[in-house]
């Protein structure tokens, strides 16, 4: 149990009122992917403040929400629940707890910004499968078949932006002194 | 040296910010122990004399408050107040005074909060004016060169 | 004037001051200071040993000021001041220095709160030098009593004042009296019939010859002091001659004009533009609605003028109405609550859907003389009529609008008990009807409340806990067609859960009364934050407010249910009554004066007091200031460029000494 | 000549082509200027904000820098986009010390960070008047009897959004501009499911069914979306939808400038690139 769980959401943006919680449900009563979560959206708020920290952080709860953002325009308490819900997956990538494939996509998404400055689509959907599920990825053939012949999907090699050498500074600036 | 503690006299309402002042107590709302709070029956009842009084007796900031506009226990006393004020205001600037270290606001008997966040806002505003010292520089101008 | 011989008395209030502010300290520090010939510290100066150390030390040491360093003024000033006039020491030449509210609660540095303690009492002592001698005056009590609102509070504190002798005018703007508790079908925890227990109450008040009902009117002014008030009401026009009308009814059949939504009745039903609010409607005196009624708007009608044996429709009354001025010594503001309307909370549909109802439109369906004569039913193709289908299915949903930072901070209280009685009546009004709570806390905290929530668990109403979020009318699933569908998460299983229904009631919170603002500057009381009346003291004063003579009962300071309203109508009474008793107000000696031998005759004074108190000696070319009509506000003399107006007990010299006790050594 | 600084977003060049297509048709139709932002840069939308808190913003405001450049507001097509910008842009504000960090990052790439512009979905800047005159003035081909289901998905609505966040009416306002008449559509603000369609299909797939669902029951004779997310999962995977559903829904999804095109009988709009091709209804208009 590591009682200061709370108070390290409590300070990221956006945190501050998780402490502002009644337990009302309305969250997970208004969140579309609640019924496939291991705990749903209040229940993790809960672990949060009775400091089950590994448990909130290895729950497939956060990478199974679609940030639609339903659950924080209701809360009657005014809490930014979509954010704690990014906060819990960056601690849970940081100490390598994030178990579902759900976080290979956002690493992928990430590397393809930080080489080419933007996202292709086909790099995205290759790295992706080839990570977690080859197999899957010939299952799109048919979809990309179409795609490709109606002018959707070029053939070319992904762009760079001109400048990438900004988004490199941009990063070691940041990465620097460490802040998540 | 260390940071300049303001002296700041504050002249309540006794119906509503002074209610607020005390509600800001009930409710253990910190704010900095610059502020010391004289009660009169009506913000109407703050003589400009008494704003130049305490400047020329060493204070480095005066702070009112009243109700909020249709609050007023005696219907419109605060308005009244609000009618002098511009004027007090003008007076200062003439003497030299920074008119930032002279603060009118309206503060609910509810508002213990905002209380608290008024006085420390006014004491941040003049402990960055640095100290007023009138009483030694009658003559020389304030705003010119602030400390 | 002898010199001064101040005493200080500085108070630890158990660890309130004590335990930042270094008390022996401050005491040590006055004993330093000019004129103070004797400091003690107490633990609680308030108490009786405090008070008695108080008036032994007047005596042993002949002191003729007094300064007690310990709470608010606005808390114990009057328990000071007389304990000084007990010692023989007129209880003006007193001053309080605030250390608790205002130094030791606010401050974290102990250094720092003491360090600023020294200079309050030092302000203070400063000031108390200059006070003098001051005598309240006394002011005889008008006899006479406003009710503002003729809820169940209200009425209650009519009767209490009325059952004393004394005069009553009870001022309800609705055609009748009953307020809110009038629209409820029955009680909990009881299931008393709320008319049942009302109505008798209402025809007491109404014909207890001490209370003049002023119905369909409302207090539009308020001026002079504690004991001397006098209220302007404001008569709206109702068309009808009350004295002549029998309230036979005749003029309430043939109104032709039959298609006005009924508020009242949460326009589920229509009314005539002549009409009564309800069958039990007390005064039952109809009214005429200017806005529907075609003989006052085109000139063409008078049917209900032909159809008045008594010769009571008058339309030719002023569309203004008339107004009546009346004195009175006290004033109890009993002007209730409104329920929240959720039509901005989308997600749960009302407005949208047509079988999500408020918690006030349920209780009129439940009602035998409501829309439905009392059957639960659904609305049929978005109309409500006896004839509809009765659900298999009925979701209550508690909390909207209230304890939701978007809408309402606050609980309501009541919500959660009127919810379990609104479930015991669908089951009794639809047997085997499906019934469904979603509660976030069970709120059952009155007297037999817990009993009756188990008395509901027994009759197998399903309790989810769990706030719902959204009320959908299309169906994912087949066994949704053609029903309402609850999303939810039920908490206590960790689940989300889709419940179809057929009809959802929602627990709609309680707010501050339509104009409470309004009347509230009319009557220069202060609101707190949620918007309800603010009372002197939450604990020790919940019935009265700042203002002396004013009072407040009832949801109208904030929600609560029926037992509490009525308790707080009689405690508003009694208060009322007991200064009524006494015959005499002491008024405060804080008036403004004039020194004549420095007044100018400039009347820069005179515009500005809201009280007309001063006026101009024309041949002395002197300010005169009525002692009766002034208030103490001191605008005035805050105005005088010659410091010729001074208020008692906040004189120029007092402020001046206690703006250089702050800034001494500054 | 209302101008903006247009920032396209990485599906407006692959898979969102024909939104970028249709809007810059409808775009000229209006006399719009959409200046495309120069070399501009992945918002980052909601997967970097999972893995790098302040990272993720000082690169979605690199392009708010860019777009200072230009001293014009930014119009972003996605709803993704959109908040990934708009979030920056508010966070930005409201909190110092990521501010300082960002700032500094930016300095570092020789870039510069005011907070001088605001971000615009594209929705917001056609139902606005006076543009909205101009789009019923620009009707050549009134879609009269098309019924259609306005959806706008969530992150156009929520967290900020310049409708209703649960009951928007913009794509209902630019429908009955265009003569057509738009359904009552409950799923309107409801999630499609957005990128979780590659992490957890089967909820997606649910999340989109039900959107599909909805809008076979109020009789719409097509969808009209606001971001190349939900058009994918919605027009793309509809066979999957009804492969893992049982279903068959076959409903097209246009880009609402697609149907503004319609509209306005302007050319190049790509309808031909969606997937499920045209119901009866909507090719009693093409």
């Amino acid at each position: 149990m590591k009682p200061d769980f709370l108070e390290e959401i409590y300070e990221i943006p956006g945190g501050e009122n998780i402490k502002d919680c009644i337990q009302c449900g309305t969250c997970s009563g208004s969140c579309p992917a609640a019924p496939n979560m291991e705990h749903t959206p209040r229940q993790i708020i809960a672990m949060i403040r009775a400091g089950m920290r590994d448990e909130a952080l290895a729950s497939n709860t956060m990478w199974m929400c679609a940030s639609c953002y339903m659950c924080q325009s209701r809360c009657p308490s005014q809490i930014k629940i979509t954010d704690i819900m990014y906060a819990l997956k960056r601690v849970a990538l940081a100490e390598g707890k994030a178990q579902p494939k759900a976080s290979y996509m956002a690493q992928v998404f990430v590397d393809n910004i930080n080489t080419y400055g933007r996202n292709d689509e086909r790099m995205l959907i290759f790295n992706y499968y080839l990570k977690t599920n080859p197999g899957k990825f010939l299952s799109y053939a048919p979809i990309g078949m179409s795609m490709i012949s109606k002018g959707l999907l070029s053939m070319g090699a992904p762009e760079r932006i001109k400048n990438i050498d900004q988004i490199r500074k941009i990063v070691a600036y940041v990465e620097k002194d460490g802040t998540a | 040296m260390a940071s300049f503690e303001p002296r700041i006299v504050a002249f309540l309402c006794n119906w509503c910010s002074y209610t607020g002042a005390d509600l800001a107590g009930t409710s253990r709302k910190k704010y900095n122990a610059n502020v010391v709070a004289i009660r009169v029956m009506c913000s109407g009842r703050v003589d400009p004399e008494f704003v130049f009084r305490a400047f020329e007796k060493g204070a480095d900031g005066v702070l009112i408050c009243g109700c909020h506009p249709g609050d007023c226990h005696y219907i419109d006393g605060n308005h009244k107040t609000a009618g002098r004020y511009p004027m007090v205001r003008n007076m200062l600037e003439q003497f030299g005074i920074d008119p930032k270290r002279f603060r009118l606001e309206w503060v609910s008997a509810s508002e213990g909060d905002r209380y608290a966040q008024v006085v420390n806002e006014t004491i941040e505003t003049v402990r960055a004016l640095g100290p007023l010292e009138w009483p030694k520089r009658l003559n020389e101008s304030d705003t010119a060169s602030p400390a | 004037m002898s010199k001064p011989r101040v005493g200080v008395f500085v108070c630890h209030c158990g660890s309130n001051i004590g335990s930042i502010v270094d008390v022996p300290a401050v005491a040590a520090f006055a004993t330093g200071l000019d004129n103070v010939v004797y400091a003690q510290e107490h633990k609680y100066m308030c108490s009786d040993p405090g008070q008695e150390m108080i008036r032994d030390a007047i005596k042993e040491h002949q002191l003729n000021r007094v300064v007690v360093a310990s709470c608010s003024p606005l808390m114990h000033e009057p328990t000071f001041r007389k304990t000084c006039d007990e010692a023989g020491l007129n209880g003006y030449l007193f001053q309080m220095a605030n250390l608790r509210e205002q130094v030791s609660w606010v401050t974290e540095d102990k250094a720092a709160a003491t360090e600023k303690a020294k200079v309050v009492v030092r302000a203070a002592v400063q000031r108390v030098a200059d006070h003098t001698e001051l005598h309240t005056t006394t002011k005889p009590c008008t006899p006479a009593t406003l009710v503002i609102g003729g809820g169940v509070a209200g009425i209650e504190a009519a009767l209490q004042l009325a059952s004393s002798d004394t005069k009553v005018h009870l001022v309800e703007r609705e055609p009748s009296i009953g307020g809110a508790m009038a629209k409820f079908d029955k009680t909990f925890p009881t299931l008393d019939c709320a008319a049942c227990i009302l109505t008798p109450k209402m025809v007491q008040a109404y014909t207890h010859p001490n209370i003049t009902v002023h119905a369909y009117s409302e207090v539009v002014d308020l001026s002079g002091y504690v004991g001397n008030f006098q209220a302007k009401i404001h008569h709206k026009a109702s068309y009808v001659n009350n004295e002549k009308c029998t309230g036979c009814g005749a003029c309430l059949q043939k109104c032709p004009v039959k298609r006005v939504p009924h508020e009242w009745e949460q326009n589920l039903m229509n009314r005539r533009a002549i009409y009564t609010p309800f069958a039990q409607a007390v005064p039952n005196k109809p009214v005429i609605d200017a806005q529907h009624c075609t003989m006052l708007l085109k000139g063409k009608c008078g049917i209900c003028a032909k159809v008045c044996e008594a010769g009571a429709i008058e339309y030719d009354q002023a569309p203004e109405g008339t107004y009546e001025t009346i004195d009175i010594g006290n004033v109890i503001v009993a002007t209730g609550m409104k329920t929240f309307d959720p039509t901005p909370m989308k997600a749960l549909g009302y407005g949208r859907i047509p079988d999500v109802y408020t918690a006030l439109e349920f209780e009129r369906m439940c009602h035998a003389s409501g829309p439905t004569e009392g059957h639960v039913v659904k609305k049929t193709n978005g109309v409500l009529t006896h004839g509809g289908a009765a659900p298999k299915a009925v979701a209550l949903v508690h909390c909207v609008g209230s304890r939701d930072k978007n809408y309402n901070e606050h609980c309501s209280r009541v919500c959660c008990m009127y919810s379990l009685k609104y479930a015991h009546l669908i089951k009794e009004h639809v047997p085997g009807c499906e019934v469904y709570d979603f509660y976030i806390d069970m709120r059952c905290a009155g007297k037999g409340y817990e009993e009756f929530y188990n008395r509901l668990l027994r009759e197998d109403v399903r309790f989810i806990r769990g706030k719902v979020a959204e009320v959908n009318n299309w169906a994912i699933y087949p066994e949704e067609e053609g029903r309402l569908v609850v999303r939810v998460e039920d908490t206590l299983v960790g689940t989300t859960r889709r419940i179809p229904v057929d009809m959802v009631v929602l627990a709609t919170g309680l707010e501050p009364a339509e104009g409470a603002k309004a009347l509230a500057q009319t009557l220069h009381m202060s609101c707190s934050n949620d918007g309800f009346y603010l009372e002197r003291h939450p604990k020790l004063a919940p019935v009265s407010t700042a203002t002396e003579g004013i009072f407040v009962a009832g949801c109208c300071q904030s929600p609560k249910d029926i037992p509490d309203s009525v308790a707080q109508g009689a405690a508003a009474a009694a208060q009322a009554i007991a200064m009524i008793k006494r015959g005499t107000v002491e008024i405060e000696p804080t008036t403004a004066h004039v020194l004549e031998e420095l007044c100018s005759g400039c009347q820069i004074c005179i515009p500005l007091c809201p009280y007309d108190a001063i006026s101009r000696d024309e041949e002395r070319r002197l300010a005169v200031i009525e002692p009766a009509k002034c208030k103490g506000c001191g605008t005035c003399v805050g105005a005088c460029p010659s410091s010729a107006l001074q208020q008692w007990g906040f004189d120029d010299k007092q402020i001046y000494a206690e703006i250089d006790g702050i800034l001494a050594n500054a | 000549m209302t101008s903006y600084a247009y920032y396209p977003g990485c599906s407006a060049k692959a898979t969102g082509a024909s939104y970028e297509e249709s809007l810059m048709a409808v775009a000229r139709v209006l006399g719009i200027e959409l200046e495309e932002i120069d070399d501009w840069n992945c918002c980052g939308a909601t997967a970097y904000f999972s893995v790098r808190e302040k990272l993720a913003m000082a690169i979605s405001a690199r392009n708010l820098a860019l777009a200072e450049t230009q001293g014009k507001d930014i119009v972003a097509p996605c709803s993704a986009c959109y908040l990934g910008l708009a979030k920056a842009n508010k966070y930005l504000k409201e909190f110092p010390e990521t501010r300082e960090i960002v700032c500094g990052a930016l300095k570092a790439a020789g870039l510069e960070y005011n907070g001088t512009v605001e971000v615009k979905h594209a929705v917001e800047i056609f139902v606005q008047e006076p543009m909205l005159s101009q789009v019923k003035a620009a009707v050549k081909h009134p879609l009269t009897g098309l019924r259609v289901a306005g959806y706008v998905g969530c992150q156009m609505v929520r967290p900020y959004g310049f409708d209703d966040a649960e009951y928007p009416v913009a794509l209902d306002t630019i429908t009955t501009a265009l003569g057509a008449t738009p359904v009552p559509y409950p799923m309107a603000a409801r999630c499609c499911g957005g990128s979780q369609i590659m992490t957890n299909e089967e909820v997606a797939l649910r999340m989109s069914k039900n959107v599909l669902l909805a809008a076979e029951k109020a009789g719409a004779d097509c969808i009209i979306t606001t971001c190349p997310l939900c058009h994918m999962n919605l027009d793309m995977f509809q066979a999957k939808v009804n492969a893992h559903f049982g279903t068959n829904f076959s409903i097209p999804v246009l880009y609402f400038t697609q149907l503004m095109g319609m509209a306005f009988e302007a050319s190049g709009l790509g309808i031909e690139k969606n997937l499920v091709g045209p119901s009866a209804g909507l090719a009693a208009h093409m």
